[in-house]
């Protein structure tokens, strides 16, 4: 996956869990701040993620993917 | 006028309404004072006193003791092209003249399809508090605000006093004052320009939230003291009806939509007076704000007796106003 | 007191005797039809017929100027046909219709007419006085030299409004002429029932008013009278008093069955018809011919015809307009 | 029949004083008649000759009945009884025969007056926005009948609840269950009909789709002022007292790394569902603090529901309750909220989970707050709150070191417990966090 699919996936996933944010999403500040989200939401996230890309993140690998910038470049890798 | 405002003088509600009658006098050829007593003796309750030698006998002219004929005559007058005021000594007289002014003065416009109205101001005393007894204290004025074809008024302060006998005299039917006999000594500031004021409004003489009350006359300085209520936490809001026909629906809904109770203080017996038909109103046209049911405070249904204390059990009183008020409230603690 | 009749009068023009025997059979006329109609159910209420007493309305309203002021009472067709309120307007009003001259809202006891200053009839015996006095009260205080006539029947007399208002007119000295029909029965009670002095001249005496009785039947005898006395109250001499003997032929009020009179009592009174009579009377002095009457007889019945017609083209108020006049719309002149 | 009278409707002819044949002239009297007030004369309006009686002596007839005809006089009798002409009392018979009668006007049937339309309804000023328009009546009848009323159309005047309605409401097969008035205030989502399905519900399309017909702002509104309502009456009526104290959360947090560890994201834990569960035991060890305060006196719980205090974006808050909570293990609660969430937030939610919360947890720890000291929602009598988890130093057995702690607090109802049971109720909370593998 492009890293312009991968953001793509993300911002999708995102807007599902937080369908009133309208704005533009910044890559480089944390996710939690700039959309108000909290840890169920993170969490939903990630289970998200690991349900459309099969990339099982653990519990310490989190603040890699606070930001949008960092879940790409983390996932990058590790998409088959 | 000057440009500053003219600086208010201390006056009584008395003077305020010889003021009143005497500003009429000069502006309007047309106008003419006529009552029992209202020349020579200058006036029951002294309202005209100096009137008759500034005036003349023909524009203060003393009547026989014939309620029914001088009311009449009033009423021919104003027919006739006069702008007459006609003084009842009391409510208590008018009683001979109820036909005159229910089947003459309230009703001649309609009869005539619309070609003679009757521009008249009848005054009269109303009220309790001087231990008169049964025949000198009855307070009627809720009667008379059940014709059609008349206005009522109940001046109860000094803006009042000096201010709607103008208005009332140009309106085109006529118009009754009912000046409470207890109020004619009330003191107070008053500008020297005071003039005339509407007759068709209530007026809120103090806001507050939680509950509405709706009074008139007499009893608006008792409604207005009710200093226990602020102490106890209560924020009364205390409505003067200023006028009892027509009566100033929307007002009263206004408030008791924001305050959701209401407490109608009354001099009149209760049944079938005034204060029934303001809590009629407010059922239907504010049943659904309304917190508590509609209370109503009046003297008690007996004929006023003598004796002081039994004159001050018969009559509406401020801690009667405030026990109400605070059992509807129930209790706050 | 003499009956003043005319008997010695010398030979009447004829212009003037044909004219008032013409109003009188315009009464006559108007009156019966009225007493069809109401069989018809076309009129309803209260309907009471002057039949008999035409010569007081047709002889007293010739003594008026025309910005005179009339106040009359329930039995008032008879005056307001002779003070020129129109056969039409008077008939529409008793059907109810709009344009009627009390626009439907008064009905056969409370006709008005604004421009023939008719201030109308009123249904509460002695209801009237008041008003004439106050009438009588602003055209002396404003310096007119009108006068104002007030029609009332024997029954007043007993009422308190009657005593008080001639006593008020006396005492101020206004330009009011009380003009007394007695045709001997207040309703179902005959005066001598119901008045200790029954000779009701003394009673107007003892307000220091002039009064005399006059024969009610001849209309020559009511005319003159009647001009001796307005002359006099509009020359400022204060109020005056004449008592029309008189009769009514019919029922106080459509279909009372006549229990307090016999029936020799009425055609008795019948025999002195005050149109009949008058008739020979001109016939014997040639003034009056065979085409003559029929002239006036057709003329009449003419108008009385045209009446109806209109009275039945005449349209309903619209009920959307119930609650007007019972304030004014405009502002008086 | 003549009208001879205002309050006459009908007559009975007692005498006839003429009969067929005789001569009558305009004004002649022709019958004598009772109209029960009295008895009267009848007169004849026109001339000619009597031909015929109609009405027999004693038959009464109402008014404009035709009694007799006349002949007007020279005319040829007329064998054929002519059409009643009810116009005058006696009718006049014209000549010929064939020709209709005069043109009688029909009599006036006593018309019933014109209805005035009722006097214009007084000025209602419109409720005040929010306000419910019900009538007392109709709101006893919705207690009795635990009916909920934010679902219930008004057929009163302007649109007011009547009694009738909520009894309908009552009856109605499958009206959501009942929730108890007081919650009205509660429920500022428009509750869905979606089937009460045991496991996480997928949002019905019907349900979204229905939550997405009403303008976000209408809604952010309505639910301001429920909750508004909810807290104002909270502050007003229920005496709260507070109470904190700070948790070693070290043991607990160990515990859940190393369980999270061992599982896939989809089925790791949130330290929330700790502190919910422990939550739910304490309250069965105190049970005052689970429970209702109504009419004036406490009624316990039989169950530990508890309500989740669940913030939207946008603003608002709900505090749905997750059941059973302290006989649930700890990833079907985390699979309960989570399934709570995502209801919330997508406004759809079930109208039992947002009334019987019998205990509230609020944790505000995610926004950074270290303490919250929150307002009970009634009827409740208890709200438990939970700070963000921060590094101190914390001092046991003698030792010093940094763990992770959080403020646990409580605001209760004074009328239920007191500050004695209180502070029981927050030390067993702590004590049961200091054994996370016994939750």
């Amino acid at each position: 996956m492009s890293d312009d699919e991968i953001k793509a996936m993300v911002l999708r996933e995102l807007g599902k869990i937080a369908p009133e944010v309208e704005s533009e999403i910044d890559p480089a500040t944390d996710l939690r701040e700039q959309i108000d989200l909290d840890s169920m939401d993170m969490l939903n996230l990630m289970i998200a993620i690991h349900e459309t890309t099969g990339v099982d993140i653990p519990e310490s690998d989190y603040p890699q993917l606070a930001t949008l910038g960092g879940c790409v470049s983390y996932l990058r890798t590790r998409i088959k | 006028m000057s440009a500053d405002v003219t600086p208010p003088n201390r006056t009584t509600y008395r003077e305020a309404m010889r003021q009143a009658i005497r500003e009429a006098l000069l502006r309007d050829p047309r106008v003419f004072l006529m009552g029992e007593d209202v020349g020579r003796y200058g006036g029951c309750y002294a309202v005209s006193k100096g009137l008759l030698e500034e005036f003349g006998p023909e524009r203060i002219r003393d009547t026989p003791l014939s309620e029914s004929a001088f009311v009449g005559a009033g009423i021919g007058a104003a027919l006739g092209g006069m702008r007459p005021i006609v003084e009842i000594m009391t409510v208590n007289f008018s009683l001979l003249a109820l036909d005159q002014i229910v089947n003459n003065a309230a009703t001649i416009l309609h009869m005539s399809g619309g070609q003679f109205n009757i521009p008249l101001v009848i005054r009269m005393t109303t009220g309790a508090g001087r231990q008169l007894a049964a025949q000198h204290s009855h307070s009627l004025e809720g009667w008379y605000a059940h014709i059609p074809g008349i206005k009522i008024l109940t001046p109860a302060t000094l803006e009042d006093a000096r201010g709607m006998l103008w208005t009332a005299l140009q309106d085109p039917d006529p118009v009754l004052i009912f000046e409470h006999g207890t109020l004619y000594n009330l003191e107070g500031e008053l500008p020297a320009d005071a003039s005339a004021v509407a007759i068709d409004k209530a007026a809120v003489r103090r806001p507050g939230d939680d509950v509405s009350l709706i009074t008139y006359g007499g009893t608006l300085g008792k409604a207005l003291q009710a200093e226990e209520l602020s102490a106890k936490g209560i924020d009364a809001e205390v409505v003067d009806l200023r006028t009892l026909r027509p009566l100033d629906t929307a007002t009263i809904l206004n408030s008791v939509t924001r305050t959701h109770r209401a407490v109608i203080v009354d001099e009149g017996w209760r049944s079938g007076s005034i204060s029934a038909e303001i809590s009629a109103r407010i059922m239907e046209g504010a049943f659904y704000e309304l917190d508590a049911p509609v209370e109503r405070v009046c003297s008690a249904e007996v004929p006023m007796p003598y004796a002081k204390h039994m004159e001050e059990a018969a009559l509406p009183h401020v801690h009667t106003i405030v026990e109400t008020v605070s059992l509807m409230m129930g209790d706050r603690g | 007191m003499a009956l003043e009749t005319d008997l010695t009068q010398p030979a009447l023009e004829r212009d003037r005797a044909l004219a008032r025997l013409r109003e009188m059979l315009r009464i006559r006329r108007f009156e019966e039809k009225c007493a069809e109609l109401y069989s018809a159910a076309k009129i309803r209420g209260f309907l009471h017929l002057y039949i008999g007493e035409e010569a007081v309305a047709v002889g007293a309203l010739s003594a008026l100027e025309a910005d005179d002021a009339i106040v009359a009472t329930y039995r008032e067709h008879g005056h307001a046909l002779a003070r020129g309120v129109s056969a039409a307007s008077i008939m529409a009003e008793m059907f109810g219709k709009r344009e009627g001259c009390s626009h439907g809202r008064g009905g056969s006891m409370h006709l008005f007419d604004a421009t023939a200053r008719f201030y109308g009839g009123n249904a509460i015996v002695g209801g009237g006085l008041p008003l004439a006095v106050g009438l009588a009260l602003a055209d002396k205080m404003q310096g007119h030299a009108r006068v104002t006539a007030c029609f009332f029947g024997e029954g007043a007399v007993a009422e308190g409004e009657f005593h008080e208002s001639m006593n008020l007119a006396a005492l101020w000295k206004l330009p009011v002429v009380f003009f007394c029909e007695n045709n001997l029965y207040a309703m179902g009670t005959a005066l001598k029932r119901s008045e200790s002095e029954v000779d009701l001249s003394l009673k107007a005496a003892s307000y220091e008013i002039p009064a005399w009785p006059v024969d009610g039947m001849d209309v020559i005898a009511c005319e003159d009278a009647a001009r001796r006395a307005v002359a006099a109250v509009r020359g400022g001499a204060g109020p005056y008093f004449i008592e029309f003997r008189t009769y009514r032929f019919r029922a106080h009020s459509m279909y009372d069955p006549q229990l307090y009179r016999s029936k020799q009592e009425v055609e008795q009174w019948k025999t002195r018809d005050p149109i009949a009579t008058f008739q020979a009377r001109l016939s014997e002095s040639a003034l009056l011919s065979e085409a003559d009457l029929k002239a006036i007889e057709d003329d009449v019945a003419q108008e009385i015809a045209k009446s109806v017609e209109f009275a039945e083209a005449g349209t309903l108020e619209p009920v959307e307009d119930l609650t007007r006049f019972v304030y004014s719309e405009r502002t008086p002149s | 029949m003549p009208a001879l009278g205002a309050d006459m409707e009908a007559g009975t002819i007692l005498e006839w004083l003429v009969k067929p044949g005789d001569a009558v002239k305009r004004g002649d009297i022709i019958a004598v008649v009772d109209t029960e007030k009295a008895t009267v004369e009848v007169e004849v309006f026109d001339t000619g000759v009597i031909q015929e009686i109609i009405v027999p002596l004693g038959e009464k007839v109402p008014i404009g009945t035709l009694l007799a005809l006349i002949r007007s006089d020279g005319e040829a009798a007329v064998p054929s009884a002519p059409k009643p002409t009810p116009a005058a009392a006696v009718a006049k018979v014209t000549a010929a025969p064939t020709a209709a009668p005069p043109a009688a006007a029909k009599p006036l049937r006593p018309q019933a007056p014109p209805r005035a339309e009722r006097p214009a309804q007084l000025p209602t000023p419109p409720a005040a926005p929010g306000r419910l328009r019900i009538s007392p009546l109709a709101m006893r009848a919705a207690v009795e009948l635990k009916v909920d009323l934010s679902s219930v159309k008004g057929t009163g005047p302007h649109g007011a609840i009547t009694r009738a309605d909520v009894a309908r409401a009552a009856k109605a097969p499958k009206a959501p269950p009942p929730v108890p008035p007081t919650a009205v205030a509660r429920a500022p989502v428009p509750s869905a009909a979606a089937p009460a399905a045991a496991g996480a519900p997928e949002i019905s399309a019907a349900a979204t789709q229905r939550r997405a017909a009403i303008a976000p702002e209408e809604r952010r509104e309505a639910m301001r002022k429920v909750i508004a309502a909810a807290m104002a009456r909270s502050k007003r009526e229920i005496p709260h007292y507070y109470l904190g104290t700070r948790v070693n959360m070290g043991r607990a947090m160990t515990w859940l790394q190393a369980y999270n560890l061992q599982r896939p994201v989809t089925e790791r834990l949130l330290y929330s569902v700790l502190l919910l569960k422990a939550t739910a035991l304490a309250a069965r060890q105190v049970p005052e603090m689970n429970g209702f305060w109504v009419d004036g006196a406490f009624k316990p719980a039989g169950a530990v529901h508890v309500g989740v205090a669940i913030s939207l974006r946008q603003g608002g808050l709900i505090a749905p309750a997750i059941h059973d909570i302290d006989k649930k293990p700890l990833d079907e609660i985390m699979v309960n909220l989570r399934d709570l969430v995502k209801r919330v937030r997508a406004g759809v939610l079930r109208s039992s989970e947002i009334a019987d919360a019998t205990i509230t947890v609020t944790s505000l720890g995610e926004e950074g707050v270290e303490t919250v000291f929150g307002i009970i929602y009634p009827p409740q009598v208890a709200l438990v709150g939970f700070g963000k988890i921060t590094e101190q130093v914390w001092a046991a057995d003698g030792m010093l070191g940094a763990k992770p702690t959080v403020m646990a607090t409580l605001a209760a109802d004074h009328r239920a417990s007191d500050g004695h049971r209180g502070g029981l109720f927050l030390a067993a909370i702590d004590r049961i966090l200091q054994e996370p593998d016994e939750l």
